[in-house]
């Protein structure tokens, strides 16, 4: 079939304005669906529209590929958990940084390139593509626990990447002379494909989220640079607003977490600070309570404030916790639930778990707006949370975490915190929290704990 | 369209991402990430060209791969988002 | 430049500008007004081409009244801009 | 001189990008004088980069043309009162629009156009330049007092614009054919001179805010037609930011009066509703006081809010109200302004007064955040405000300007309303709040009453 290239042009544009509309939608809870819905109806416009192009001529591959890509994509959506997000999104992330690099080799075979900017909009798809594919590909596994989540390296790693970098880019600049050098081609899309494996491998397990944001943005950089090399508007307009997306979350990430970008890319934790000890911190002043007498107090009390972290997402607890909060509230409790922006692995991670849980969105109290609440909160429960309650990041300047907003847990009256040990949480330190007057531990997995809790408060 | 006019649209399309991602508030942060994500696979677009085209083995090749690994992103990214805010619709 | 690519900028620019101006605080809005004003006499580009070329004495006139004219939108403009802006700023 | 076109282009798409700036500088009041600096850089880029454009090849025209309307502006800049801003604004609007008019005929002068869009283009461009050009010089005569304020209108008037439209639109669809038919081309500019002056003419003087803000969208819609005739990214993107800007702010006030902007247009007032009688309302329940009495009640108050309206611009009362305000503050009074979206006659106009007058802008609170002060606010100074105080707006479903948000003054514990007599606001509506117990009246003109409770409060 044949159409005149305006008319493409034009449903393109008609593509990007839906995306467009789409991220409009997703300001709001109530639009978000909606919204989800014509960015997915302008991949739709997109897709029919390309295939009507005059270069199409057999369909047979394409039908081929659809059928297989949409069948893996549409079993990964469903079966996924909610507590997998994080390594859904990198999976996710890897193909299309993998698609791009693909794209963009086999732009540059199908060869005809007189100027230097498709060249070198093709070279940096590849590049950024194939960092983009290993890279997530590697985060995927260090989440998944495929791989140790410790940070891996060996000496003289920065050295070679910088060699693997700059290798890269100068292949690009012999390609702009001589674009048929094949052999410097597949070598260069190689070294990429090596840097993205060697730039994530030394990052932390925990900090996989902050790389994944990032690699979205590159991502989105690469569909970009793809749209350049095939001048299409389209790919240019959505890959810059994935990329914006991308680079704003990073940024997010790292300011909830009073980290540089720099410092999570060296695998750097944060300078200076005697780390605290942690006997000296806890001896003999952890008291341990149990399921029994966390329901008596809950029993009087008539504000409670849930605070999840990342091992109600490990522990699975959210629908447990829903009970128990439906419990509290069907004997006139006052229940909401403290949502720090980094609490969990990604950003809005517990939202999307309390939301499965059928947790009402107005429930979910941000930080700032949860935080002067505190005071007159009877009993706080802190589940699964580590970090984002540390009061040392508020009051220790010597802290590696001194200067982190967190959550002001210890201002409530009692404090029960429901963890499995002692043991520390993602940034390594120990918790003064856990041996303050007004807080109670109760050790055991998050999901069971919360159970007796509600267990006993109904027997009670 | 000439590499300037590509350049422009580059540059307005970041500041507006940058304008409107700003606004999206904290709760639906995940789902923006893989919702963003699908978004990216819009080098689907260029995949089926490459795949449907009459060009060498290799390029056929490189175009199957890219509308596989494109359409799962896209698939699977607006599926697994749609599940996600659902359930925020749900109440 | 073709069309299609003017249109998208067109449609890009509208977008980007509305998230823009409804980010202005009512405090800002009567500069804003004469701001924007002041940015609309970016006419001032055609009006110099038409004005410097040696076309016919006809295009010549109506570019001289049009560089007057878009001058005075841009200088006024952007002069009364700062003067009520700066007021805000003193404090 | 001579510059390759890309570089041309590139240095267009930065002053795009610092026009960008600018109005995001404009977004904060921190950084909106360095926002404003931006935008006038950005103007300079362009302009510079294109003095160097090919096509100019003698720089006499040019020279005198920016003397002459620099210094115009400049003076027109310095000389304007803070009070007479939609003034000033509405001519320059008219400027901008005439000169996207006379580019837009130049160019079609210039000849040569193959293509269909750059007619069409060029023949919007000038009908919305001619537009703009006259209907703002309508709106300014009218607010300068020139004209009389009062909408003026011949029977068959609607026909008759129409006609021109059509007509114009018509006279577009020829010269696609006829290039060269230079009759129709004269013919259609000044059907839409004409249009522009009898668009403008059948609205009320006071609703000329909205319509200068919908003509800057016009404004702006025809420098982005005539970048389209050009092929000059600078001004359709351009364009496009003013012409959102123009929609938003219009959108803004329709709705603060309650009112669809049809109804403006057409200068309807609203719908239905019996207007109140005005004797009925006031007839025996006025209060009238006197300055000294009022300096008695504020001698003893501990919260004072003052709520500024048209009349404040009249009255120039802006530096005495400050004066007021110090006198009290320095007495421990707690002062704040009320400042409602559409007092005055101008988005902002209240703002941009008191900013003059030095006024703090954090003691300017909006309509929002000050509404739910009023019951703990001893008195409210009403200056020269009526409709946006109108408790009908809230009270009377039969009222025309019932729904309208107003300031709930009415729920000080007194109410001191200065103007110059029972005479009706811009609504042409009677005010309950006048004939309230808790309020009292004090007649004269705004600055001198104003002036006048201060010597009493100085003296006491
Ligand atoms: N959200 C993001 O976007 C993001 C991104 C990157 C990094 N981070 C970092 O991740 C951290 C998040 O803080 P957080 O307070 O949510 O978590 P955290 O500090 O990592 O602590 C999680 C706690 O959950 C407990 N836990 C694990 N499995 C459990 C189970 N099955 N049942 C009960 N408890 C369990 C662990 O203690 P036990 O082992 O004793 O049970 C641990 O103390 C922050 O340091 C943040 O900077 C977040
Ligand atoms: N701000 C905008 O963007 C905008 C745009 C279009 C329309 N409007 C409309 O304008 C109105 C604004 O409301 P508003 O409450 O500010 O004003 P208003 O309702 O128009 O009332 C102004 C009052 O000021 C008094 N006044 C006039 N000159 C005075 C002087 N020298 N000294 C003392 N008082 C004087 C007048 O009464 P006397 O004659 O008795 O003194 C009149 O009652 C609204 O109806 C709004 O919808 C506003």
């Amino acid at each position: 079939m044949n159409l005149s290239q305006n008319w493409i042009d034009i449903a393109y544009l008609i593509a990007a304005v839906l995306f467009v509309l789409g991220i409009k939608g997703l300001t709001k809870p109530k639009t978000a669906v909606r919204g989800n819905l014509l960015a997915a109806t302008g991949m739709g416009v997109a897709c029919v529209i390309t295939l009507l192009h005059h270069d199409i001529v057999s369909y047979g591959t394409i039908i081929a590929g659809v059928v297989i890509g949409g069948v893996i994509g549409a079993v990964m959506a469903k079966k996924v958990q909610m507590t997998s997000m994080p390594q859904m999104v990198a999976l996710l992330n890897g193909f299309g940084g993998g698609a791009s690099f693909a794209v963009a080799a086999a732009e540059f075979y199908r060869g005809g390139y007189p100027d230097t900017v498709g060249i070198i909009a093709a070279g940096l798809a590849v590049l950024i593509g194939a960092v983009t594919l290993t890279g997530s590909l590697v985060a995927f596994a260090k989440l998944q626990e495929l791989i140790d989540g410790k940070p891996l390296g060996f000496p003289g790693m920065k050295a070679v990447n910088a060699v693997l970098l700059l290798g890269s880019l100068l292949a690009i600049a012999v390609l702009v002379q001589n674009p048929g050098a094949h052999g410097i081609f597949w070598a260069m899309a190689v070294a990429a494909l090596v840097l993205g494996v060697l730039l994530v491998i030394p990052i932390g397990g925990a900090d996989m989220p902050v790389v994944i944001s990032l690699l979205n943005a590159y991502s989105g950089v690469a569909a970009s640079a793809a749209g350049f090399v095939m001048g299409n508007s389209a790919l240019i307009i959505t890959g810059s607003l994935v990329g914006a997306s991308g680079l704003i979350l990073t940024q997010i990430m790292c300011k909830a977490m009073n980290r540089s970008l720099t410092n999570v890319l060296f695998g750097v934790m944060a300078e200076g600070g005697s780390v605290m000890d942690q006997d000296e911190v806890y001896e003999g002043k952890i008291k341990s309570t149990s399921a029994e007498e966390v329901a008596m107090l809950l029993e009087t009390a008539q504000r409670v404030v849930i605070v999840p972290g990342f091992g109600l997402a490990m522990a699975q607890a959210q629908h447990a916790v829903r009970d128990l909060a439906d419990t509290l509230e069907a004997k006139g409790v006052e229940v909401e639930y403290a949502i720090h922006p980094v609490a969990g692995r990604m950003p809005g991670h517990m939202n999307v778990l309390l939301a499965e849980a059928e947790v009402s969105y107005d429930k979910l109290k941000d930080m700032d707006a949860i935080n002067p609440t505190f005071e007159q909160t009877d009993v706080a429960i802190v589940l699964g949370a580590n970090d984002v309650t540390n009061p040392m990041a508020r009051e220790d300047k010597g802290s590696p975490i001194y200067g982190m907003p967190i959550l002001n847990v210890d201002k409530a009256r009692t404090v029960v915190v429901v963890k499995r040990s002692l043991s520390p949480g993602f940034a390594g330190l120990p918790n003064p929290l856990f041996a303050m007057d007004n807080t109670l531990m109760l050790f055991g997995d998050g999901k069971g704990a919360v159970v007796d809790i509600n267990a006993a408060l109904k027997e009670g | 369209m000439d590499f300037v006019a590509q350049l422009t649209l580059f540059v307005l399309a970041i500041f507006l991402g940058v304008e409107l991602i700003t606004k999206v508030p904290p709760t639906l942060h995940t789902p923006l990430m893989s919702g963003s994500n699908a978004i990216s696979g819009i080098t689907l677009v260029g995949a089926l060209i490459a795949a449907g085209s009459n060009d060498s083995v290799l390029v056929q090749v490189l175009g199957f791969i890219a509308v596989v690994l494109a359409t799962i992103n896209v698939v699977g990214g607006f599926m697994v988002t749609n599940r996600m805010l659902a359930m925020f619709k749900r109440k």
